[in-house]
């Protein structure tokens, strides 16, 4: 195992050139904690917001915008201006109101329902603890630590920039997918030491289902592995850069209809691993009333629910990172790595932060948008649709690797450089024909055929749909 | 009028200046954040339903519906409380956790409303079981009454103490202090004051220990399982 | 073409069947069957299964309390209403079964249209009126605990349900007990509940 | 498609659970004791009375008319339906005798079927709006809430009332039509068919919400109607019956009603008379329902100054009559969105019914959950629910 530059930089600081294993420890903890708290915890956090707010444009509403940061402030006047009377303070607080510009970026954070973070966040602290007699206390207390632990720990591995990885694992991918396991542990946990039937039923429907879709997870990442040769997250990310100005070309889902197919099926997966509708059987709202969760009160489940929002950070850091280019941004790189070392780190770890943004933009999109499976219908979705196809697109892929090699520097991806003889780059029509034109003809014949198979909708429900 | 909830300067002990600025800032989250249950038995819940809707969308106000009393911060009654139902609305209100309000919603609630002269089967106030913090009169209430009476109940939760409290009632609310005025009587009364001695002991979080159904588990819907 | 039958059709065919049934009408001409308890499982599975009726549904079931009923010669029974429909016919039919105030029994029909049984049910728990042969004859609307028939004419409501006072017509806040966290009341101030007011 | 899994092959050892009567999915106080083992539920058995009001026996103490509030609270869903139901019986009593007949003018009736058929599409709109809530779909409900909001305006000018009414009255209706109603209707109906082709394609054709609808807990038509399903549950297995054209009251029979029944909408999957067809049922009837309200705005003869008069009136003038109708029984059935509200008045000639019995759609509904939850999932209970349109006033009054 290696750490990453980071890592070997803190623990110089700290032990000289020969740094001792608490050194290196100490150093890794930190690499690890500065992404997860700077970036993922806020955003996680955030994506509360994100999801009422999405949800409330979708559904012709407001979501929250009547909370400001007043509350904020005042905590911070009465604080910084304890000696006067509350009077005085209270002008204080108008007066900062005032000021140009301040006003303004209130009412923006107002309007933008941050200051609700703010409000729900300090609510759950001061909300009873509540353990319920009849639950298995240590279990039910653990329970949310582990799925938040579960949840946080796959970022160690996951590089943010070049040098911000806590983790340079040869087998990276293979880390990600092993330590997000931990979740569902957590929600095991919680569902039975709840002591409650609809929360064990929660916890059972989550180990079944997380359990089912890591299968797809682990053959879509097996996809990337087998296109770019290593397991290293971080060669990964480097594997897909082109060279070019418009390097989004060289990311893995321009490589082959096969990845975009992995690319897709990755995401939906992930979608039911952390659980969001359409997948959320654990947490069914009509179902189970809250699922595993629903014993849990104040900061506990405030905690299950930062670890649901770090975990669709994660699919979705996990897609860029394989799929997407990872930290690259789309434009070529230069003019990135002509800037100081801390700057680029930031606009790295900034162009990733878009990226997984995006995907949890998707996936909020997507829960407000479809209704929720029936548990046989997940397990159905799982073993009979995305195993296959990712069997399938696996098969492919190897096909195409194997077809190019054999049309003897016919290729689109940076891969065939691994192959003995293939190390130049060529974008002819053969290639092409290859690698696009006939696997998506073969899936548009396989999609018109299940449509028919599938049947015509009913003629009524033309007629509600508007006719068409 | 003395205002039992906000700290007056004085000798008091709890005058405090970091205890009072972080009440007043735990109070302001609170009161930002009320997720209510979804709980609703009868024509008012169709009115409780429309607030949430788009037109009225309380969610602008940080309150969304949460199917379990444990995350619940709020519960409004919506709709009659019959004989037979009234054991679980205790059930469901002991689920809650702390701190807790109660937000009496229309007629039925209140006092049986148009169910209170003549019913057999049909609770004349949901405050016999539960300590009400705001009445809401109506039937139903509109969907803008129903946010004043939020509002209202804002006002309370504004004068919550977490840390400071002594002695003070925090159920305890201002005349006048609801939805359209005070409305003195039995049909959408703003009562004085409706604390169940337990639910004080209990908000205090200090001495009491819960009482003994509160920490059933497996009965979030009320009845026994 | 209509295969209705008119009322007089039908109670020809019942009657025929089972002499004991009575055509009879009510004050406003409204006709209806006499059906003696006794028969009725006979007559009902006559009326749903002969091809000529086919009364494939009980539209519904009720009863009402005749204790109070300006009738003459004045009764005291409890009425139970059928009211069936045909479907197939598109025709209908009223069926009555007088049950004794005292021992109120009438055969179940729950095994001739599934739907009887909530229908019995809910009679039975308000009108106090028992089906035999009922699989299922418990209270539906009422708590099990829950004392008296409440729309029989002569039910008292009740004075308390779970510990709780039932506050009456003419009672007001103020004489009933305290409410959940009210001050203690001064002694003089609890006035005795006053006694419930016969229903209508 | 639905389980391959039997009661007969689960295992002995069942869970109970409660859910009940405070659930997401039950609409209200309804409460099931579900025995399940693992997923599949083995057994449901329902409990109602956690919204028994006594509205019949106060049907005993209140006069005539002031009973009409009461119906608004035994279905608040569609209030001016359930006024209506009323309404109608009590005018036949009273027209059984020839002494106290009333005559509802032709411009009451129209109203009454504009207002019913306004609030029959708003109640229909929260039943498939909460069915899909059920199924995990938040936003088309919210969709179909906002759409809810432009009727309840349109009572609200009509009535002062968003939810109960008391507008229907024994005689015609409470107040006629504000200036400038029949064009706000129109309004309403243009843009909302267009918002429901929307709604359709969000939640109607989305291919999860049919897989999860298809084929649960199919009805057949023998059993619909031996279980007493009334309304869209009826018609949704296939049976061809609708009050409003089979038995019409008021000045339905000028109308034409077209009746929707399923017929396995589903499409593959599907069967006749599951809950898909149920929830497409109801959709169908909306349409039909937007036509009629056209209709019967055509319909509509002009305003007179005289209340009573028996064109362009609003209101015949019951009063007298209803001090001393005439002694006797009537029963009358209409139709409300969720089936056959019937009433079985009796009075014994005096001003306060001698008993007034509700028979409504929801309480048989429940009355056939037993046979169907057996061998379904959990997750189906909710979809059976939500496809039966339950409002639990209803079925415990």
């Amino acid at each position: 195992m290696e750490f990453g530059p980071a890592v070997n930089t803190i623990a110089t600081w700290i032990s000289g050139p020969d740094p001792s294993w608490w050194a290196v420890g100490i150093g890794l903890v930190a690499v690890w904690v500065i992404p997860v708290l700077a970036i993922v915890f806020p955003v996680a956090a955030v994506g509360q917001i994100i999801e009422r707010k999405v949800a409330a444009a979708m559904q012709r509403r407001h979501g929250p915008n009547t909370v400001g940061m007043d509350g904020i402030l005042r905590l911070v006047v009465r604080l910084a201006f304890f000696f006067l009377p509350r009077a005085a303070q209270d002008r204080i607080q108008a007066r900062i109101t005032a000021l140009p510009g301040v006003g303004w970026t209130l009412g923006l954070l107002q309007r933008s329902g941050l200051g609700q973070l703010a409000a729900d966040g300090v609510k759950m602290i001061g909300k009873e603890d509540i353990v319920p007699a009849g639950t298995d206390g240590l279990v039910f207390r653990a329970a949310p630590y582990l799925a938040l632990v579960g949840a946080f720990l796959p970022f160690a591995a996951i590089p943010f920039a070049q040098n911000l990885v806590a983790l340079e694992v040869p087998v990276g991918a293979l880390y990600v997918v092993a330590a997000s396991g931990f979740t569902v542990v957590g929600l095991l946990m919680a569902g039975w030491g709840s002591g409650n039937k609809f929360s064990l039923l929660g916890g059972m429907r989550a180990v079944a289902q997380v359990v089912s879709y890591e299968i797809p997870v682990g053959l879509a990442i097996a996809g990337v592995v087998l296109w770019c040769g290593t397991m290293d997250l971080h060669q990964i990310v480097a594997h897909q850069y082109n060279g070019q100005w418009y390097s989004f070309l060289g990311w893995n889902i321009f490589q082959s209809p096969f990845l975009a197919l992995l690319a897709c099926l990755l995401f939906f997966a992930g979608l039911a691993e952390c659980q969001r509708t359409p997948f959320d059987m654990a947490e069914a709202e009509s179902e189970l009333v809250s699922g595993f969760n629903t014993e849990y009160s104040g900061l506990r489940w405030g905690m299950f629910a930062m670890a649901e929002y770090s975990e669709m950070i994660l699919v979705g850091a996990l897609v860029s990172t394989l799929f997407l280019g990872g930290y690259q941004s789309p434009i070529g790189e230069p003019w990135i790595m002509s800037l100081p070392g801390w700057l680029e780190t930031i606009i790295h770890a900034g162009i990733l932060l878009v990226k997984f943004t995006l995907g949890v933009v998707l996936m909020v999109w997507i829960r407000w948008t479809l209704p929720r499976f029936r548990v046989d219908q997940v397990m159905r979705l799982c073993w009979l649709t995305l195993v296959p196809l990712c069997l399938l697109s696996l098969f492919g892929l190897a096909l195409t690797m194997l077809l190019g090699g054999l049309a003897g520097g016919v290729h689109t991806g940076p891969a065939y450089g691994r192959i003995p003889g293939m190390q130049h780059i060529n974008l002819d029509a053969l290639g092409w024909l290859v690698t696009w034109v006939v696997p998506v003809g073969f899936a548009a014949v396989l999609v018109a055929v299940a449509r028919r198979r599938h049947g015509q909708m009913h003629p009524a429900l033309k007629q509600l749909t508007g006719g068409a | 009028m003395v205002d039992p909830g906000i700290a007056r300067p004085g000798n008091d002990p709890d005058e405090q200046v970091l205890v009072t600025t972080v009440d007043e800032f735990l109070a302001w989250g609170k009161e930002n954040s009320l997720f209510y249950l979804l709980f609703a038995t009868a024509c008012c819940g169709i009115e409780l339903m429309q607030t949430g809707g788009p037109r009225y969308d309380v969610d602008r106000l940080g309150m969304i519906p949460r199917a379990t009393p444990r995350q619940a911060d709020l519960m409004i009654v919506a709709g009659t409380i019959t004989h037979k139902m009234a054991s679980r609305v205790r059930t469901l209100w002991e689920q809650m956790t702390e701190p807790r309000w109660v937000v009496s919603m229309g007629s039925c609630a209140n006092s049986g409303g148009p169910f209170s002269k003549w019913s057999y089967s049909v609770l004349n106030g949901v405050d016999k079981y539960i300590p009400v913090d705001v009445y809401i009169p109506g039937c139903p209430p509109r969907p803008e009454a129903l946010i004043d009476g939020v509002m209202a109940l804002r006002e309370r939760v504004r004068k919550y103490r977490t840390l400071g409290m002594r002695d003070r009632d925090p159920h305890v609310v201002q005349g006048g202090d609801c939805a359209f005025g005070s409305h003195p009587g039995r049909d959408g009364a703003c009562g004085p004051s409706s604390a169940a001695p337990g639910a004080l002991a209990m908000s205090r979080g200090d001495e009491s220990p819960r009482t003994p159904q509160s920490g059933k588990p497996a009965q979030v819907n009320g009845g026994p399982a | 073409m209509s295969t209705a039958l008119a009322f007089a059709a039908i109670a020809e065919q019942v009657k025929s069947a089972h002499p004991s049934v009575e055509a009879r009408e009510s004050d406003n001409r409204q006709p209806w069957l006499l059906v003696p308890a006794a028969d009725l499982p006979a007559v009902a599975r006559l009326l749903r299964d002969a091809p000529a009726l086919r009364f494939d549904s009980l539209a519904d079931l009720t009863g009402w309390d005749l204790a109070k009923f300006p009738a003459t010669p004045p009764s005291t029974d409890i009425a139970v209403a059928y009211y069936l429909h045909s479907l197939a016919h598109r025709h209908h039919l009223t069926l009555k079964v007088m049950a004794p105030r005292d021992a109120a029994q009438v055969p179940s029909v729950s095994g001739v249209w599934a739907v009887a049984n909530y229908f019995e049910r809910e009679v039975y728990d308000l009108l106090g009126v028992a089906f035999t042969g009922h699989p299922n004859l418990k209270r539906i609307m009422c708590p099990d605990d829950w004392i008296g028939h409440p729309l029989r004419k002569d039910y008292v409501y009740p004075q308390a349900y779970n510990g709780i006072a039932h506050l009456r017509d003419g009672q007001h806040f103020e004489d009933a007990p305290p409410r959940v966290g009210d001050p203690p009341p001064a002694p003089a101030a609890a006035a005795p509940a006053k006694p419930p007011v016969k229903s209508a | 498609m639905s389980t391959d899994v039997t009661v007969e092959t689960l295992g002995g050892e069942r869970m109970k659970l409660n859910m009940g009567p405070h659930h997401p999915a039950t609409h209200g106080v309804l409460r099931l004791m579900v025995e399940t083992d693992g997923e599949i539920v083995a057994k449901a058995v329902p409990d109602h009375g956690f919204l028994h009001r006594s509205i019949e026996k106060i049907g005993e103490c209140v006069e005539w008319p002031m009973f009409v509030p009461y119906t608004d609270r035994i279905d608040y869903v569609c209030a001016m339906n359930a006024n209506l139901a009323y309404c109608v019986a009590v005018e036949k009593l009273l027209n059984t005798d020839p002494a106290t007949a009333v005559q509802v003018p032709l411009r009451a009736e129209c109203i009454r079927i504009i207002v019913a058929e306004l609030n029959r599409i708003s109640s229909h709109l929260v039943a498939v709006g909460a069915m899909s809530m059920d199924l995990g779909a938040y936003t088309p409900f919210l969709h179909g809430i906002a759409q809810r909001e432009t009727v309840n305006d349109i009572f609200e000018k009509l009535c002062g009332q968003r939810l109960t009414y008391n507008f229907v009255t024994i005689g015609g209706v409470a107040f006629d039509l504000h200036k400038g109603a029949e064009a706000e209707i129109t309004a309403f109906l243009d843009a909302f068919e267009k918002e429901m082709i929307r709604f359709n394609k969000l939640i109607t054709a989305n291919t999860i919400f049919r897989d999860r609808c298809a084929g649960v807990a199919a009805i057949s038509a023998a059993d619909a109607v031996a279980y007493g399903l009334v309304g869209p549950n009826l018609r949704g297995s296939g049976v061809d019956w609708d009050i409003r054209r089979d038995e019409p009251y008021g000045i339905y029979d000028r109308l034409a009603v077209r009746v929707p029944v399923g017929q396995g909408f589903a499409g593959r999957n599907g069967r006749v008379g599951d809950c898909y067809d149920r929830f497409v049922v109801r959709l169908l009837e909306i349409n039909e329902s937007v036509r009629l309200v056209r209709e019967a705005l055509k319909m509509l003869p002009a305003p007179v100054e005289k209340k009573t008069d028996a064109t362009g009136g609003y209101q015949a003038d019951v009063a007298k009559q209803l001090r001393k109708p005439p002694k006797g029984e009537v029963r009358v059935r209409t139709e409300a969105p969720r089936g056959e509200m019937g009433y079985v008045i009796v009075s014994d000639g005096s001003k306060t019914p001698y008993r007034v019995r509700c028979r409504t759609g929801s309480f048989t509904a429940c009355s056939i959950f037993q046979k169907l939850m057996r061998g379904i999932f959990m997750a189906d209970i909710v979809t059976v629910i939500g496809s039966f349109d339950i409002v639990v006033p209803e079925i415990d009054r």
